[in-house]
């Protein structure tokens, strides 16, 4: 039971890692977040059900927290994304199409609203 | 063992008291300097719990892992933790009424640099 | 030399708190007057937090002192950022950004979550961690994402006034009842202890942890709608 | 209830499901069944159902048995995606050169309640290698970390498809 659920928190924790890495290592902005996003939702909700194993009377608590993170964290990446292409954060020269910029160009106004 | 958790605790609080003053002392920008301020704030409450940590103590709350007979040898010291909640209020209190003179100061000057408030000099 | 004067005195400020916590050994036991507490919140008030105890019944002057500089902080901000012109908030020629769909529906599907939660915390002032002022700022930082990601809401500053002075006014309240009732201003015995660890226990300390949330949480509310003009 | 009830029947219509979503939700975080709390709970619920059902019609939901199901079944599509995103992801940051191409395309969407199309667009955030910018109407803006096809309808297919058909069912 208990091993269970270290194994369970020491991979959320493997995760989390890998979203910091990632963080690095990516090109621009935009995939940054990407990483960042996916790896640590995914890291918090293996730390959180690790936790469930240790604690069996907080499941449901913790439950609660997961559905949280899992309704905030890629909406908050969606904002960060959408403010960063808005302020015309530059993207990494391997990018192959901008069809939000095409988008906002058209309208005439070069304000990406 | 290690060091015991009040050192930790007090280094971590004064190390950010060091460093609010060191914003306070070298920026210029008012933004910053109520940063440096915030800082400070914030390091002087955690110097103020470390004070109250007994050995081996835990939160003093009652309950299933703190039983009402041992809370006298168990529990950390209540008073410090008391007195750090009406620090933090005042801490804010202080904090907002900066920033609303920042502001303040933002309309009548358009800068936020410290440089252009020559007349409160001595 | 500005520099180095600078350098000098956080450095001389760093080795005085260098002897500080060199010379700091750490305390084995409590001070007889936390032990007082420890001992007597339980007893006496019979509520489990120690903390809540001592801030809401022992030092409850202090604590209404508090809540009064908070009030008079809103005021205060209020007087320096009320008289403001609002044509200074948007540019000319420049129209403000569309808020996302996505986070306003977001905003609106967590806040009541959060309100929840600031309401959990206040309730749960006297049994376990949390209480007024902590679960007023849980509900200001709700009303923070209401205004960040839906700008076009604008709060009700009449209800929020009338709410919070109404609060002010049955803390004090019960506090001239716990002189007239009990031993004195503010003295939680208004009410019977009730069963030790229940929502319904320790006298009157839970009617003023969620007097103090309510307060404190449309007052912080009040102050960072000042900040937005 | 009755006072100033909008005309529209706007806000009511979504209060009993967040009502009862709050007060489970209370139950859960309180941990307990006391006559006290079921009864603070119930009020302080329906205190913040009244206010927020009337803001907004992202509460507009109804729940079915077949909703039910298929929100059930979305919930296991997104978790598979949600690994295999993770693993991808692990690809990308441990490859001793990351060899991608970016960019934004867009995407169709048909779902029109709020709620749904956020649910689409959070299971599209977490999924593999795709990020969603922004929301036009019926047009979604969708950072992909490498695209295979800048096709509108292409596009859709690959990356929207596998949740939609669930949360159509469960959202409308």
């Amino acid at each position: 039971m208990e091993l269970t659920g270290s194994i369970l928190v020491l991979t959320g924790a493997f995760f989390l890692f890998s979203a910091g890495l990632g963080l690095l290592r990516m090109p621009d902005t935009f995939t940054r977040i990407q990483a960042g996003t996916k790896a640590s939702t995914l890291g918090n909700i293996l730390v959180l059900a690790g936790l469930g194993f240790y604690h069996p009377d907080w499941a449901l608590k913790l439950l609660v927290v997961a559905y949280f993170v899992l309704m905030t964290n890629p909406l908050s990446s969606h904002a960060l994304s959408r403010a960063a292409h808005a302020i015309r954060t530059p993207m990494a020269p391997s990018t192959m199409v901008d069809a939000l910029r095409e988008e906002g160009d058209r309208q005439g106004n070069g304000d990406v609203s | 063992m290690g060091l015991p958790v009040s050192t930790l605790l007090m280094t971590t609080g004064f190390l950010l008291v060091l460093i609010g003053m060191w914003g306070i002392l070298r920026h210029r920008n008012i933004l910053r300097i109520i940063i440096g301020f915030g800082l400070f704030d914030t390091g002087l409450h955690i110097v103020m719990v470390a004070t109250g940590y007994i050995t081996g103590g835990t939160a003093p709350i009652i309950d299933t892992a703190l039983g009402i007979e041992q809370a006298t040898t168990r529990a950390v010291d209540p008073v410090p933790s008391a007195l750090v909640v009406t620090a933090i209020v005042i801490g804010f209190s202080v904090t907002a009424i900066m920033l609303a003179f920042a502001i303040r100061i933002h309309d009548a000057r358009k800068t936020l640099s410290i440089d252009a408030l020559t007349e409160s000099k001595w | 030399m500005k520099a180095a004067s600078s350098l000098l005195a956080v450095l001389l400020f760093g080795a005085v708190f260098a002897g500080i916590v060199g010379g700091y050994g750490e305390r084995e036991s409590v001070s007889a007057l936390a032990e007082q507490y420890l001992a007597m919140v339980p007893r006496e008030l019979g509520a489990p937090n120690v903390v809540t105890g001592i801030l809401i019944t022992y030092r409850g002057f202090d604590t209404l002192g508090e809540v009064a500089v908070l009030f008079m902080v809103a005021a205060g901000v209020g007087v320096l950022l009320g008289g403001k012109d609002t044509t200074t908030a948007s540019e000319p020629g420049r129209e403000p950004r569309r808020p996302s769909e996505l986070v306003g529906n977001g905003a609106e599907i967590t806040l009541p979550l959060i309100f929840l939660f600031g309401a959990y915390v206040i309730k749960n002032g006297h049994l376990s961690a949390g209480g007024g002022f902590q679960g007023g700022a849980v509900v200001a930082s709700g009303t923070m994402l209401l205004m960040l990601a839906l700008p076009a809401t604008k709060l009700n500053h009449g209800f929020l006034g009338v709410t919070e002075s109404l609060a002010g006014v049955v803390y004090v309240g019960i506090g001239i009842l716990g002189l007239v009732f009990a031993a004195g201003f503010l003295d939680s015995h208004i009410l019977p202890l009730g069963e030790f660890g229940t929502l319904i226990s320790a006298g009157a300390i839970p009617v003023i942890s969620a007097l103090l949330g309510v307060k404190v949480g449309a007052e912080l509310s009040v102050i960072i709608d000042r900040f937005r003009n | 209830m009755n006072e100033q009830a909008p005309t529209d029947g706007k806000g009511i219509r979504g209060l009993p499901v967040l009502w009862l979503l709050l007060f489970i939700l209370w139950l859960i975080v309180n941990a307990s069944l006391a006559t006290p709390i079921l009864i603070t709970g119930a009020v302080i619920s329906f205190a913040i159902a009244l206010i927020f059902a009337r803001r907004s019609n992202v509460w507009h939901i109804a729940v079915t048995p077949r909703s039910a199901w298929h929100f059930l079944t979305y919930t296991s599509v997104f978790f598979t995606e949600l690994v295999k995103a993770n693993l991808n992801m692990l690809r990308y940051v441990y490859s001793p050169r990351i060899d991608i191409h970016p960019g934004i395309v867009r995407v169709r969407i048909r779902l029109k309640s709020p709620i749904g199309r956020l649910a689409l667009s959070n299971s599209i955030a977490l999924t593999p290698g795709s990020l969603v910018m922004d929301v036009r109407g019926e047009t979604m803006f969708v950072h992909w970390l490498d695209v295979k096809t800048t096709d509108p309808d292409q596009a859709t297919e690959m990356i929207v498809a596998p949740f939609e058909k669930h949360l159509e069912a469960v959202f409308g």
